[in-house]
């Protein structure tokens, strides 16, 4: 097997505040094959915009980076530290959550395209112009001529999401990094815009990685799903395997507790009690211990090394959901009435679960 | 769609609140307006759910700040126990308001910095007294535990709680005046999957213990499904399906309804997914179209649609009204 | 609530994902050496008449280099520096103090009514902030201060206090706005209490802050104004200013010859004003607010 | 477009009549020389000589002056300048005449105030244009390095600068670097001078830095934390997700939309500065509108000060209305609302 | 009554009145005082010996060995061309002589575009200049003046007889010009033409001094046709016409005021080296004292310490001194209460701190003075003391004042007000020293005024006491008018302190009657005593006019006037440094190119 295009080792993102070192992300690996979708879910704080924004060298300068990331024999952190022209926006590139505000409100929509085009590829302003409107084209925009000397405000949400995809697709780049691309945008043009990524990743055999809070969003679209909580990958493996047997009590726990379409009114909804960990200082101990239903007194002493197997279906857990380990642990603390940290824990209330 | 009508509107002593043909329009300048809601009518039960769904744009909000007149309204009425709402200004309106309380969307930015929890808490009864009669100060304790909060942090400054904290928080306030109905809008959608649930559990758990009515504005179809006795689809100012929750995401009878419940990225089972490859922008809500509003996005648009507004109308049998010339009549079913 | 106790246990900012944020913010070391000066020339200002310190009479000969006798040397009139720096303290903080504080109550309150009611009113009020704008700040000081037959402390502070009134006014109304947007203002009216106290309970304690920010700011700027209307000869008639007394030894002569007649003064007047700029900043940015220009 | 056009010229109109009447007031309701000479005859007048040589009692040739003191001319002055009139009629015949482009006459140098105005202002404007591009040529390339490493080194450094440049008082300012430059130095003259566009230059310039300082600090502050702000929106990230260079989204990303304070205080200024450097004009004897207009108000000479005045407050208004339009070209969404 | 109606506007007085300063509107930075008087109808103040020959014009700087007086040698060939830059302290309102009031400022621009009738040698005595020759009746009661024939004004017509006589009645018929002169005239025919080029003057009082009268203001003749559109125009005051050597070209208020050579001089041009002159205004004075060091100025006229003590300082730059140009006094209003009362003015006076006024604002550059003569003058006597920092004396005159007079005391204090002019610094100053040495007797109010209003207030009564410049003029009848009872009432008064002395009128109109020297000189002496006694004026210093010059500038003192007719080569040098006034047609700058 080849090499995979992206492959990310240990990455470990610090930021030093006054208040000490935030842990933002903590020992991230996994791998991306060419033409790949990745998903990678997580709550806001979880670690997955700065693991995307170390891969596209956005962070302040104030950040504390460590381990690999590795693009197509390159090494990404070693191209950002020599200033690299031409790498990023080429061979990787990124959309952000907002269209709003991802474009310029005071440049028009074909400048910027095209600033892209005449940086990265060297054509003149006419010729990259020219670009530009095709690319408008492509991404699905009606009158792409009309568009490009038209400002974004003078654009619909959902047509800024499609100028902002034309942007980064501008130099037919490798790898596409998507953080949140529809969440600010309502679900008719949620899908046109998944649906635009799709088709382009698959003209262009470009790979993906997805970034979203939303399960859903993950579930339809990614290849991999990669669970991220406090800064580190909880689970990782094949869409269908994490939805359909999730190991992580957090994947599990995430699960029920968002409300399902196909559920009845009122239905009781399991939710995860507590909130995320501060990332200042954590204790070495399971980050979501504090929550878990499973947690036992040994995930308060040693974080859980990642198990089960490798590049299939990874899972960071000492008691994983789902397996007689689990549910010995689950039984034991439902009969106890609370979990290794004191929370409270009983039997389900709703109907959970896949 | 753009239901006019007052067909959905129910003869019923149970009624706590209803809204005929409201009309609200915000001038944007040069004399030109956004018809944020045009001719809407509905009413809701007294310890019902009633949820209002829509994507941004739809006039949803509108609805629900305009019952409590935190906008002007152009026309229409807000009946709510024999009080002309629409109608009321100045002193009537203030003593009407504890009645219908609200939850906002940004949980963060509805509790004022700078005053401690237990003020923003009691601030109803600090401006009401005695005059409610209900929550004396002495049980503020009781409330903040109630919602979740130790009220040992009631000293606490909002900026020391995480968002979910800060709803519950906010419920709290608004439960502080013993009201009969609470607007909420968009309560969680600024929230963690993970504290949303959390969330929209204490709102059931308060409904249930202080028999409040809601008022559920959500655009998240799941959402507001889960919480729902009845739901109200909106589209550009206008209601295009009213109907039991549960009726209404299994027999949607409206294209649009139809195409929100084949967006999602997992689409509801009862529906097609291609129905959700609806065309185009939504249409300018300054000159929105003549006919049914959805007419320029709409597949099954015919003739009549540009030209004649369709009436809400009843699903024979159900508790569930549309508004559309050309309603699917058969669902695709599971 | 079953996950009341675990919830309530983890009490906290909340970090997101970018740091920035997370900063936790400290007045810092700076801010509380400006207060330390502010607090000194304060107090000294305050406590001087019962200080060995007067204007009156000759306390050396002319234009004497400082010495154990004179700390900051003598004037042209034989006073010492020294003295006057501290009399003249009394005069430019007591200027500026009031000054701000007409502007933040009259200006506070015009521009926060201007804010919340909006409409008709916030025209009204906007209009006559724009207007007192219109006016070059020290003609208008030049007007009103020679419509008096005779310059008093204030006259002075009065005079510096209008002028202060539309830059907070504005301040105030901007910030209003701002926060009469936000969702607790409508929470507030939800809850059905009246204006006055939305103002008073919701409003002001918000608006406050930013208007605090520039009042420390705005008392540099009365400071210097009043500097300047001394040096147009125009403050306070026969009294001691930092201004007069700079404009006192500003001459090339005294420059060159007997520098601590002015320097004296301009230096704890930079000071200072660099403590008012440096801690408004300070405030300003502790409470994020955004940057404003006077 | 339009619409603001004409709002910005209704406000004008407005601003100018609350400008003209704040101003009228101020003049007339102040002991005016004219007063205290009419009142000083009334008082010398106790004796009742007036009313005796008005009723040809008594010859008015035995007071000493023969025609400075007596009654007759104490009437006439009193016709001339309508001082019988009230307040309110005086100020509509002052305005009528404002309005018709007649700004009266000096009643000291006898000179026609608009003519006085057209030596001062352009000396004025020369000194504001000056104090501005010095101003903004220093803060611009100086917010943009600050912003760009922001709370590093430069930064911290340059922030410290900026208080300390703000915090010097003006006239304390003009009063050193007169000394340095023009007096012990002598790189600069110490007055103005006007022969030729150079000389005039030079000898603006101690007084264009004077005023520049301070502002370029705010400019700066603004322009710093503007850039810091935008440097922080999603487009900017967006620009280095596409791999453009950092000096490129400096300058064509995010300066133009973080100009937006800078562009409001430059306005505020340049209004301000009209009438703000009377200051600067006085200490550095340069015969521009705002020394014209201290030694007016202090000479009492209404019809320039009050003429000046009005001058002074248009221009503001107009000067913000300009910064109206410059926010259009910053910001194409303003343009089209 | 002759009125002009035409002009006479209120805004016409108040110009006119603020002339009487010797500073303009703004400037401040005087060296002594807030307003001073110029002598309005007076003549050369011959400040005898001032500058004789042998060029030591440095009074009351012995003890100061940097300065030295730069007197150009004879061999010194002049250099023909250039531009002098001159700075005075400010701003004059006008330059028509017989409308608005000329000080110092005026002068120097004045006396370059309009010859005086009358001016003085170097000695002090007067010789003819426009005039050829001034004929005195036997009585003394007229003068025959007769000009020059064929001088030309520089709009192209003649002097002659009419146009005297125009300048004279627009002189006369002025507001504010007339006051001084009026009480000499009889109200009519007040001049007769004798022929083409000879005006008769009448007087009211046989006059032996007539011509000094014509040196100054009044003996600068401006074209009559100039006069009459000036009366109808204002704005020409700022372009006037004359016969001088030099011609205005551009004036730009309070900035500059440039002059060039007049071509067609009557004289000839081949002694006006210069090419042209520059006046500027600076009135921040040692400033323009600094600006000849930065080569900026080539001339600074002052009479401000601080600028003088500059000057001396700066290498290359030579000052010329004149210590009798004036006494700084303050003085009290003998009209209104408490000051008419000789025990407030007594206790003032003792009271007052004049050994500080010399130290700290005269700052040891002028002499203290003890009355209006300077020591050095034979018009001065020395038996007159001016009294002063003895306040033990104060204290029982004030006890006694206020037990007669309570409603005028607080406190065992007399209320005073102290009415000054400003802004300026160092009239704040000496506000200052004054009351740290009045106030323990007296409870003082100050009353800041800008300087016009200060000067209306003056001049209308309005004050108790205020300070002042003013006398310094060598031939005593000029001060008759500041001291004579005519000018003491009125709405406006000239005699400020409005003190009338029916015995001194007698002694003034005496002196002028006489040409024996000897009489005159004891006349004066018994004023001074009067004036001692009578205790209206509190002397602090002789005020010192100082001219500072740039080394280069050659021949302000070799200065000539015309001979006497017919004799044109044998010019007469010219008084220097009178008063703050000069000439500048002979001088020249040895590195003009």
């Amino acid at each position: 097997m080849a090499d995979p295009q992206l492959s990310v080792r240990d990455l470990t993102v610090r930021f030093p505040t006054t208040r000490g070192t935030v842990q933002a992300v903590n020992g991230v690996s996994f791998e991306l094959e060419q033409g790949q979708m990745l998903g990678i879910v997580g709550e806001s704080g979880s670690g997955k915009s700065v693991t995307a924004k170390t891969l596209m060298n956005l962070l302040p300068r104030t950040a504390e980076i460590e381990g690999s990331v590795m693009f197509d024999g390159q090494d990404v952190r070693q191209a950002a530290a020599d200033g690299r022209d031409h790498f990023w926006g080429v061979e990787m590139t990124m959309v952000f959550q907002d269209p709003m505000t991802s474009l310029n409100p005071v440049k028009k929509c074909g400048e910027q395209i095209a600033e892209t085009i005449r940086y990265h590829l060297g054509q003149s302003k006419s010729e990259a112009l020219a670009m530009a409107e095709d690319l408008l084209g492509q991404v699905g925009i009606p009158e792409p001529g009309k568009r490009v000397s038209q400002y974004p405000h003078e654009l619909s949400g959902g047509l800024r999401q499609r100028v902002v995809i034309a942007m980064a697709l501008a130099c037919q780049p490798k790898l596409l990094i998507a953080d949140e691309p529809t969440t600010a945008v309502d679900v008719t043009v949620q899908r046109h815009i998944l649906n635009l990524l799709d088709s382009l990743r698959e003209e262009r055999g470009m790979s993906m990685i997805l970034i979203t809070h939303d399960l859903g969003v993950a579930r339809g679209r990614c290849d991999d799903v990669a669970v991220m909580y406090a800064g580190r990958i909880v689970e990782r493996s094949a869409t269908e395997t994490l939805f359909g047997d999730s190991r992580h009590p957090y994947t599990d726990a995430l699960l029920r507790s968002i409300p399902r379409i196909d559920q009845p009114s009122h239905t009781r909804l399991d939710p995860i009690p507590g909130r995320p960990p501060e990332l200042i200082n954590p204790p070495v101990q399971c980050a979501y211990a504090p929550r878990c239903r499973y947690a036992q007194p040994d995930c308060l002493k040693s974080i859980p090394e990642a198990q089960g197997v490798e590049g299939m279906h990874e899972f960071a857990c000492h008691h994983p959901a789902n397996t007689d380990q689990g549910r010995e642990a689950l039984a034991a603390n439902v009969a106890a009435g609370r979990n290794a940290s004191g929370m409270p824990v009983a039997g389900y209330a709703g109907t959970g679960g896949f | 769609m753009a239901g006019s009508g007052h067909a959905p509107l129910r003869d019923d002593p149970n009624v706590l609140l209803t809204i005929q043909d409201l009309e609200v329009e915000f001038p944007v300048g040069k004399g030109a307006v956004v018809h944020a809601v045009s001719g809407i009518s509905f009413d809701v039960f007294e310890g019902e759910t009633l949820g209002i769904v829509g994507e941004s744009g739809c006039g949803k909000s509108t609805v629900a700040k305009s019952i409590i007149r935190l906008n002007d309204i152009k026309a229409g009425s807000v009946d709510y126990q024999g009080h002309k709402l629409a109608d009321l200004e100045g002193e009537a309106l203030r003593r009407i308001r504890p009645d219908l309380q609200m939850i906002f969307q940004d949980p963060i930015s509805s509790l004022n910095p700078r005053r401690k929890i237990r003020d923003v808490i009691s601030e109803g009864l600090a401006v009401w007294g005695d005059d409610r009669g209900s929550w004396p100060q002495d049980r503020i304790e009781e409330l903040m535990t109630a919602v979740g909060i130790d009220p040992k942090y009631g000293d606490r400054r909002p900026h020391q709680f995480s968002g979910g904290q800060c709803q519950r928080i906010g419920i709290a306030r608004a439960l502080a005046l013993d009201p009969k109905m609470m607007i909420c809008d968009e309560p969680v959608s600024a929230l963690d999957v993970s504290v949303q649930a959390q969330v929209l559990n204490l709102l059931e758990d308060m409904k249930e213990r202080y028999g409040l009515t809601l008022l559920f504005i959500s655009h998240d179809l799941s959402v507001v499904k889960n919480v729902s006795d009845r739901i109200i689809v909106m589209y550009l100012g206008k209601a295009c399906e009213i109907g039991n929750a549960d009726e209404l995401y299994e027999h949607p009878r409206h294209p649009y309804t139809r195409a929100l419940l084949a967006s999602i990225p997992e689409p509801a089972p009862t529906v097609d997914p291609s129905d959700g490859d609806i065309e185009g922008e939504l249409p300018s809500p300054i000159t929105p179209p003549a006919g049914c509003r959805f007419n320029t996005r709409c597949g099954h648009a015919s003739d009549i649609c540009f030209t004649e507004e369709p009436q809400m109308q009843r699903v024979p049998g159900e508790d569930h009204y549309f508004a559309c010339h050309h309603p699917v009549e058969v669902s695709v079913g599971v | 609530m079953s996950d009341m106790d675990a919830e309530t246990t983890i009490v906290g900012a909340d970090v997101d994902e970018m740091p920035d944020d997370a900063v936790e913010k400290e007045l810092g070391i700076g801010f509380w050496v400006c207060i330390g000066w502010l607090a000194t020339i304060g107090l000294v200002a305050l406590l001087a008449p019962w200080l060995p310190v007067t204007s009156d009479g000759a306390q050396g000969g002319p234009r004497e280099a400082p010495s154990m006798s004179h700390w900051f040397g003598t004037d042209a009139n034989g006073r010492s520096v020294f003295d006057l720096t501290i009399l003249g303290a009394r005069t430019s903080l007591a200027v500026g103090l009031f000054a701000i504080i007409f502007g933040m109550v009259v200006g506070g309150s015009l521009g926060i009514v201007a804010g919340y009611f909006k409409g008709k009113v916030d025209a009204v009020i906007g209009f006559i902030f724009f207007s007192l704008l219109s006016f070059p700040q020290l003609v208008l000081a030049l007007l009103i201060v020679n419509a008096f037959d005779q310059v008093s402390l204030f006259t002075v502070a009065i005079t510096l206090g209008i002028l202060a009134v539309a830059p907070v006014g504005r301040l105030a109304r901007a910030a209003t706005l701002v926060f009469a947007e936000r969702e607790f203002v409508l929470a507030a009216k939800v809850i059905g209490a009246k204006h006055f106290r939305i103002i008073i309970r919701e409003l002001l304690p918000n608006v406050l802050i930013p208007m605090a920010a520039l009042g420390l700011l705005g008392m540099g700027v009365a400071i210097v104004a009043e500097g300047g209307l001394a040096f147009l000869g125009l403050s306070v008639d026969g009294g001691e200013s930092w201004g007069i007394t700079i404009n006192d030894g500003r001459q090339s002569r005294d420059l060159q010859e007997n520098p601590w007649v002015a320097m004296f003064p301009i230096g704890v007047m930079f000071l200072t004003i660099l403590s008012l700029n440096f801690a408004g900043d300070r405030v300003r940015e502790y409470f994020d607010v955004r940057e404003t220009a006077f | 477009m339009r619409q603001l056009i004409l709002q910005r010229l209704a406000l004008l109109i407005l601003v100018m009549f609350a400008v003209t009447i704040a101003t009228f007031a101020s003049i007339n309701l102040s002991d005016t020389p004219l007063k205290n000479f009419i009142a000083a005859g009334a008082e010398l007048d106790t004796n009742g000589h007036c009313d005796a040589i008005r009723a040809g009692e008594m010859d008015d040739t035995q007071q000493l002056g023969q025609n400075v003191g007596d009654c007759e001319y104490i009437d006439r002055i009193k016709a001339e300048n309508n001082l019988d009139d009230d307040i309110f009629t005086r100020y509509g015949s002052w305005l009528g005449d404002i309005a018709s482009g007649d700004l009266g006459t000096s009643t000291t140098s006898r000179l026609e105030v608009s003519s006085i105005l057209k030596d001062r202002l352009p000396i004025t404007i020369r000194l504001v244009v000056m104090t501005q591009i010095i101003a903004i040529g220093v803060a611009v390339p100086w917010g943009l390095a600050a912003a760009y490493r922001a709370n590093r080194g430069f930064d911290r450094v340059s922030t410290f600068a900026s208080f300390g440049l703000l915090s010097i008082p003006n006239f304390a300012l003009a009063v050193i670097l007169l000394y340095i430059f023009g007096i012990r130095l002598q790189w600069f003259p110490t007055r103005y001078s006007n022969n030729g566009w150079y000389d005039e230059l030079k000898s603006l310039f101690i007084p264009a830095i004077t005023l520049g300082v301070g502002l370029s600090a705010t400019y700066q502050r603004l322009l710093r934390t503007d850039l810091i702000t935008t440097l922080q929106d999603d487009f900017v990230h967006m620009a280095r997700a596409k791999g453009m260079p950092d000096r490129h989204i400096m300058y064509r990303h995010a300066l133009r939309p973080s100009m937006f304070s800078l562009v409001t205080v430059f306005g505020v200024n340049t209004g301000a500065l009209l009438g703000g450097t009377l200051v600067i004009e006085t200490i550095f004897s340069i015969p521009g509108v705002g020394r014209e207009l201290v030694e007016a108000v202090i000479r009492t000479d209404p019809p320039v000060v009050m003429a000046f005045v009005a001058v002074i407050a248009a221009g503001f208004v107009i000067i913000n209305f300009l910064v109206d339009l410059l926010y259009g070209w910053l910001d194409p969404r303003v343009r089209s609302s | 009554m002759t009125t002009r109606s035409t002009r006479a506007t209120m805004a016409k007085l108040l110009a006119v009145l603020l002339a009487f300063t010797l500073f303009a509107a703004a400037c401040g930075d005087d060296g002594g005082e807030g307003a001073e008087t110029d002598d309005v109808p007076t003549d050369a103040d011959d400040v005898a010996g001032q500058n004789d020959e042998t060029g030591d014009a440095d009074f009351g700087t012995d003890d100061d060995p940097d300065t030295e007086t730069t007197e150009p040698s004879p061999e010194d060939v002049p250099v023909r061309g250039g531009t002098l830059r001159v700075g005075v302290e400010a701003e004059t309102d006008g330059l028509n002589p017989t409308s608005n009031n000329f000080a110092v400022s005026a002068y120097i621009m004045g006396y370059p575009i309009f010859d005086p009738l009358f001016y003085f040698d170097q000695d002090g005595n007067w010789f003819p200049w426009l005039a050829e020759t001034a004929t005195p009746s036997a009585d003394f009661m007229s003068w025959d003046i007769k000009v020059r024939e064929g001088i030309l004004f520089h709009d192209g017509t003649e002097l002659n007889a009419a146009a005297l006589q125009a300048n004279f009645e627009t002189a006369i018929t002025d507001p504010i010009i007339s006051l001084a002169i009026v009480p000499s005239y009889p109200p009519e025919n007040r001049t007769e033409v004798i022929d083409e080029y000879t005006l008769r003057y009448n007087l009211i009082r046989p006059n032996q001094h007539f011509p000094v009268g014509l040196s100054s203001q009044l003996g600068m003749v401006a074209s009559a046709d100039y006069l009459a559109a000036a009366a109808a125009e204002e704005t020409l005051n700022q372009a006037p016409i004359g016969t001088g050597p030099y011609v205005l070209v551009d004036r730009d208020q309070d900035n500059v005021t440039v002059l060039e050579r007049n071509e067609n001089y009557w004289r000839g041009t081949d002694d006006l080296h210069l090419d042209r002159i520059e006046i500027y205004i600076n009135t921040d004075t040692a400033i323009a004292a600094e600006q000849l060091g930065t080569d900026e100025l080539d001339v600074v006229i002052t009479s401000n310490p601080d600028a003088t003590l500059t000057a001396r300082g700066i290498d290359g730059v030579s000052t010329l001194e004149g210590l009798y140009s004036g006494e700084d006094f303050a003085m009290m209003n003998t009209s209104k209460p408490p000051f008419d009362d000789i025990r407030a003015r007594q206790a003032l006076t003792f009271a007052t701190d004049r050994e500080g006024y010399l130290t700290f604002i005269a700052q040891d550059t002028k002499p203290l003075a003890d009355s209006m003569y300077h020591p050095d003058l034979k018009w001065n006597n020395p038996d007159v003391v001016q009294e002063g920092n003895m306040p033990e004396l104060a204290a029982p005159l004030v006890a006694d004042y206020c037990a007669d007079v309570p409603e005028m005391c607080n406190d065992g204090k007399i209320n005073m007000e102290l009415q000054f002019s400003g802004p300026s610094v160092t009239q704040t100053r000496i506000m200052d020293l004054l009351e740290d040495g009045w106030q323990d007797y007296f409870n003082i109010t100050r009353d800041l005024l800008p300087q016009d209003q200060h000067i209306i207030q003056t001049a209308t009564g309005q004050w108790e006491v205020v300070t002042w410049r003013q006398f310094g003029a060598v031939d005593p009848d000029n001060e008759v008018v500041w001291l004579e009872c005519a000018t003491a009432t009125g709405v406006i008064s000239l005699n400020w302190p409005k003190y009338c002395d029916e015995r001194r009128d007698e002694l003034l109109f005496e002196q002028r009657a006489t040409d024996d020297e000897a009489r005159r000189i004891a006349i004066m002496q018994e004023i001074q005593a009067d004036m001692n006694a009578a205790y209206t004026y509190i002397f602090f210093t002789h005020a010192n006019w100082t001219f500072a010059i740039q080394d280069d500038v050659r021949n302000l003192c070799g200065q000539t006037g015309p001979g006497p007719a017919g004799a044109e080569d044998e010019s007469i040098t010219l008084q220097c440094n009178n008063q703050g006034r000069s000439f500048f047609h002979n001088v020249w700058l040895e590195d003009a190119s």
